[in-house]
């Protein structure tokens, strides 16, 4: 039984609970309302795996995600108005508004990203634990992961680098119980999966994700291990998700009272209870601390409403880290016109378009 | 006929199928317990059971591996990839197996393998989320490759594609699932492989559209007709492999003017190999370059109105057929910009 | 310590090995002389491997190899003759002079062929087995792989899927102590390979490869349970391959002393001598059986030699199956109007290229 | 300048980056211990040691992915594939990742990653092992594609590459590896992207020849010159992302004829798409079609005779360009046929 951290510390950490929680909450009511488009995958329930995990990482440690990481981004500090921005798809987003839900990015944070393709992420994650030890320092990479993503071929191949190359890299498969709408027993023949890289030469560990002091009593000793073995752990974190998938979601592979069950063990109440029982916290600061996290979500999203859409114009920027000393072209623009003024009077000529494709979309005219 | 939406239309083509023929049957993620992320497969469990209608895990190459296995040793397996971006991840099976192992072994086994998935963009699903692959899966000898873009070709080639000895991708779209049109009743109305869809004709300029721009190239085709004059002749191709350039072909004798309209990327895309093929095969017949409209140079943005900037819409198809036939009228109308 | 099979079986056992040996002895030579081309990869070592394993299969299981496979393809019975041939490249060859030494195929024995893609027969072995399955037959697929490609993402994800879904296939990793010039503990983490399956839901059993009787004792068994409990297995089979990776390989990686080591223990005088010993063969015998391998060779060879070059008109046969039915072309032609004979008089003829490529490459004109 | 074979050349370029920058660092099967597969990289690991200089599993997708994530973390990794035809199992990394990362986090990050890969026929490797595949990587917008015909440009295009901020796919062609070439001693002779090389002056047709076939079209314009009195000019583009189709323009502006030769797949391959810039750009320029000289539609046969038709030899150059011209003489004599 971990005990509990410094009041002030505890209290962060569930303020930060709360604040992923009330952003996520807003953000599906936004989503309804239309003002995010694309996935929206939540982490409603699993906020403690998010916590509990970065809160044992230093601050040059990369973190890296998946599509499902907006509370990743606000726990290593990214503003919400930054993370909110980028869902209403707007230039202030922390991907400029090019991302969305999906890919979420922090790079000065050392939040590496949120990646749209299950099992896309864990080579990237060898790939900067391996930049960690080839600088010479003892940072280390945390990557998360779903149970569903421990399927894929990546998983067995960066495991198996990984320990041979004996990388300072943390894999944390999130088991929410199911990828999509498979239940881990369907998809994954070995359900420990704490157990998934042991034949691949990563030893496993556990945590409970519904608990945040758990969490980060696992990751902690884990991390402690992988800083200074310099070699790859895996821990499982037992979790769930209380939302569907992404927004549209039946939900018809699991019954209503599974959701129920491990909602009797929301990460967050339990927490603040825990608090409060062990007096760290009375009952009128729990709910202080709640409303800061709505009043900062209302604040992220009257930001993110007034920020503006990116300009099409800006359509071609960040294709290429461009050198103005090339003359070929690097892109090849068919539809947009509109971005190269100086070709417009000659748009009605016949053969416009395909001059334009190679001609006008030189360096430096555009783009850049 | 009926009226039916591609997705149900799909779903039809798979049912008959099914039914039709016990060795047939449907591998994927979740396209069992959750219906289809798409719900294409929705219903299909509880009638075939899982025996016929698998759930997979995330596991892409293995998956289509698995197929072609299963196809090798004469079942006739439909996998569907969730979407068309993950294919990115079974190329190697898809490219150097289902292609290439009729060839490598001289003909001695057949690969009857269908994969089944929708790409496109449209729904702000960002960069990973939002491809169009199709010249890469036409560019690969031993693959078939069809991209319906109404839903009586959904149902219609993908019951060819089933019946076919051949590997097939077959290359749906997302935003096509939710569109209605008249679907054949009969059971055995498919549709051939190879034989290009006259949408609609005209004698001005041909407009060629893939995948859900040959919808796109209608809708322009109409404002052209309504408000210019002009009389646009548009084909869908409906096959990329095999191809029926004849089509193309013969309208371009007539209208000497063409426009290709595609939302993938257009360096070595459809539009490039189409341009190529027909500025070849009918250099004297042209009036004028062939004119592309395609999606931008460009990973595909989140935020809509750089998404929406960054696949043709009505007005660049109309912009470029007035521009090919010297008529246009200044910039185009359309976010993002013209033609 | 398994027992001797019956003399008459022994006998065709040792016989086979012979004839591998022999068989890849001469493609060696053939090479050299420059009959064959391309890559040859010799299983000289090996022998024990594939016939002791070969022969716990019943005719009507599948057998599916890598780009390591002539052994393969005779010991399941596909002649002598048919696979130098396809080394020469001739019409006669077991692919039709299409696949080379790395892509060998004779369906009818249900050899379900070699494959040139490190890991890209374990998914194609699976989906076999799932047809065996699905049929209702209690057929099951033998899958060899070497050990560099338990490093492919197929291995994880092929070992899941099989177990998940109970598939009767028994994964063999050929453990050669190399993947190319690789040694095992240099690329895989988990140097003890039987149990490289077990986190993913296969248990493993180990065998000696270079003895086959243990290889067949252990296969024997792994079989049954396989066949019995239609769930996957894993072997290892540890052996050693005594040429290099393929035909120019200086072998700097490894010792001589180390293959001297390895040779002394060479599974066919090891077998060949153990018959003689326990009296189910006279040495007389022994070199009579060899030098019936070695004729067998020799009409090989000059039956390759014998047997026509596929002809260039041929070379768009099987690209696909085609349909007469299907007006559009399949394939575009531009390097080969000569197989258009109807065309030549246009050959002078601006544009005649082009024109040919979809113009004259109708179904039915050619290639089928 | 020095005499030197294009593997050395690549082998100086590594040296010489790897010297330079402490960040650059070697990863890929075999290239260390082994030496790699064509003895690109021999000597470094004993030269660099194995912080530099990695070997690792059978792994693609993985290597390449680990490759992007050293590059997102400040170094600069030069992954070697062995041949392009495992890039299949890659695709994934490379696309969704390696080209889309800059994009889709909005320019934050950078990933200058080297992908090098061999390619090519006239080994006979078979279907599996001898694919040119630039086409498919010149598709994707995000990544730079290079393809060197020469040793000179082996070496100063790899060391630009690495030193580039963009992932780049460096095709090699294996059939190119022996060939020597004068390169210029220089450590910082560097070949920059987009520029294309003119081989050869001439006024008549305008040949480009793609990576191996460069040298092929090079060739030919020798037979052309001494057989026919027919100047071609040459070009290579060296660069297929960033292009310079300016030089390609210029050429056919005073020749009026072209050919461009690849030894990819036709059906949307680099032949298609230059055809089609050159059809839209220079169609009041052109004379006749574009020819296009390209592999053949099929996978790569083993038997030499039937690999031999499969791909472009300098025969069906001269018979295209003297076809283009107008100046056919019957049936080409090469083997497999024409031009
Ligand atoms: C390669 C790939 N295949 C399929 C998908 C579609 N997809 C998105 S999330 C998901 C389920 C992933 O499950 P899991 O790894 O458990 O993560 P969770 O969503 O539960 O957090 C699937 C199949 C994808 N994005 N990428
Ligand atoms: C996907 C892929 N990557 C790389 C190669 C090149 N290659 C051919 S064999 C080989 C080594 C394989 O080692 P192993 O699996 O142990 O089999 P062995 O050759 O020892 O029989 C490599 C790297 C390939 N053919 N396919
Ligand atoms: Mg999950
Ligand atoms: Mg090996």
């Amino acid at each position: 039984m971990p005990t509990l951290p410094a009041p002030e510390v505890a209290r962060e950490w569930l303020a930060t609970m709360m604040l992923i929680r009330r952003f996520e909450e807003r953000a599906g009511e936004m989503y309804a309302r239309a003002k995010i488009g694309g996935f929206l995958h939540l982490s409603i329930g699993e906020e403690a795996t998010i916590v509990g995990s970065a809160r044992a990482l230093r601050e040059s440690d990369y973190l890296i995600s998946t599509y499902r990481s907006h509370g990743h981004a606000l726990v290593r500090g990214t503003p919400p108005e930054s993370v909110m921005a980028e869902l209403f798809g707007r230039v202030d987003g922390c991907s400029h508004g090019r991302g969305g839900s999906m890919h979420m990015f922090d790079g000065s944070r050392r939040f590496m990203g949120g990646y749209g393709i299950v099992g896309g992420n864990l080579p990237i994650a060898a790939g900067l634990a391996l930049a960690c030890d080839y600088k010479g320092s003892d940072d280390l990479t945390l990557c998360t992961f779903g149970d569903g993503a421990s399927n894929q071929g990546t998983f067995g191949e960066t495991l198996n680098l990984a320990a041979l190359w004996q990388l300072p890299v943390l894999f944390m498969v999130i088991n929410n119980q199911f990828g999509m709408g498979t239940a881990l027993r369907r998809h994954s023949a070995v359900t420990d999966l704490q157990r998934k890289g042991e034949s691949l030469g990563v030893p496993g560990m556990r945590c409970d994700g519904m608990d945040v002091l758990d969490t980060h009593g696992v990751v902690c000793e884990a991390i402690r291990r992988v800083r200074e073995d310099r070699r790859p752990l895996l821990i499982e974190a037992v979790t769930y998700r209380f939302r569907g998938h992404s927004m549209a979601d039946p939900e018809q592979y699991r019954s209503r009272e599974e959701v129920e069950r491990w909602q009797a063990r929301d990460p967050i109440p339990a927490f603040g209870n825990k608090l409060v029982a062990e007096g760290a916290l009375d009952e009128s600061e729990l709910a202080q601390l709640d409303a800061q996290a709505s009043a900062r979500v209302d604040e992220a999203v009257a930001f993110a409403e007034s920020s503006p859409f990116p300009k099409p114009e800006s359509l071609y920027d960040n294709v290429y880290v461009l050198d103005q000393d090339v003359p070929g072209w690097y892109s090849l623009h068919t539809t947009d016109q509109d971005h190269i003024p100086s070709r417009d009077q000659e748009a009605s000529q016949a053969g416009e378009i395909p001059r334009q494709m190679s001609d006008a979309v030189r360096l430096g005219e555009e783009a850049s | 006929m009926a009226a039916m939406r591609y997705r149900d239309a799909l779903n039809a083509a798979l049912r008959e199928e099914l039914q039709r023929d016990e060795r047939v049957f449907l591998m994927g993620e979740d396209i069992g317990v959750f219906g289809g992320a798409f719900k294409v497969t929705a219903g299909l469990l509880d009638e075939f059971g899982e025996k016929r209608v698998r759930d997979t895990p995330i596991s892409e190459n293995t998956i289509v591996g698995m197929g072609v296995g299963a196809a090798m040793a004469g079942l006739r397996p439909v996998v569907e990839l969730m979407t068309i971006n993950f294919s990115l991840l079974a190329f190697d099976q898809i490219v150097n197996h289902a292609a290439h192992i009729h060839y490598m072994f001289g003909g001695q086994v057949t690969v009857p393998l269908v994969l089944r998935m929708p790409q496109g963009a449209g729904h702000q699903l960002g960069p990973t989320h939002s491809h169009c692959l199709e010249a890469m899966f036409m560019h690969v000898p031993g693959l078939l490759v069809a991209a319906p873009g109404t839903p009586a070709d959904a149902k219609g080639l993908l019951k060819t594609a089933i019946r076919d000895e051949n590997p097939v991708v077959f290359i749906e779209h997302e935003s096509l699932y939710g569109i209605s049109g008249e679907v054949p009743e009969e059971e055995e109305a498919l549709v051939g492989f190879g034989r290009a869809r006259v949408a609609r004709e005209g004698s001005d300029v041909t407009v060629v559209g893939i995948s859900r721009m040959a919808r796109t190239a209608e809708r322009a085709a109409e404002t052209l007709a309504a408000e210019h004059g002009v009389h646009a002749e548009v084909i869908d191709p409906r096959t990329l492999r095999p191809l029926d350039l004849d089509t193309v072909l013969a309208s371009v004798a007539s209208t000497n003017h063409c426009v290709i309209v595609e939302e993938g990327w257009p360096h070595g895309g459809v539009g490039a190999n189409l341009a190529a093929l027909i500025s070849e095969q009918a250099f004297d017949d042209l009036d004028a370059p062939v004119q592309r409209v395609s999606g931008a140079d460009a990973p595909m943005p989140y935020s809509k109105p750089l998404e929406d900037a960054a696949y043709p819409h009505e007005a660049q198809v109309v912009q470029a057929a007035l521009a090919v036939l010297g008529q246009s009228q200044g910039p185009p109308a359309g976010p993002g910009g013209g033609s």
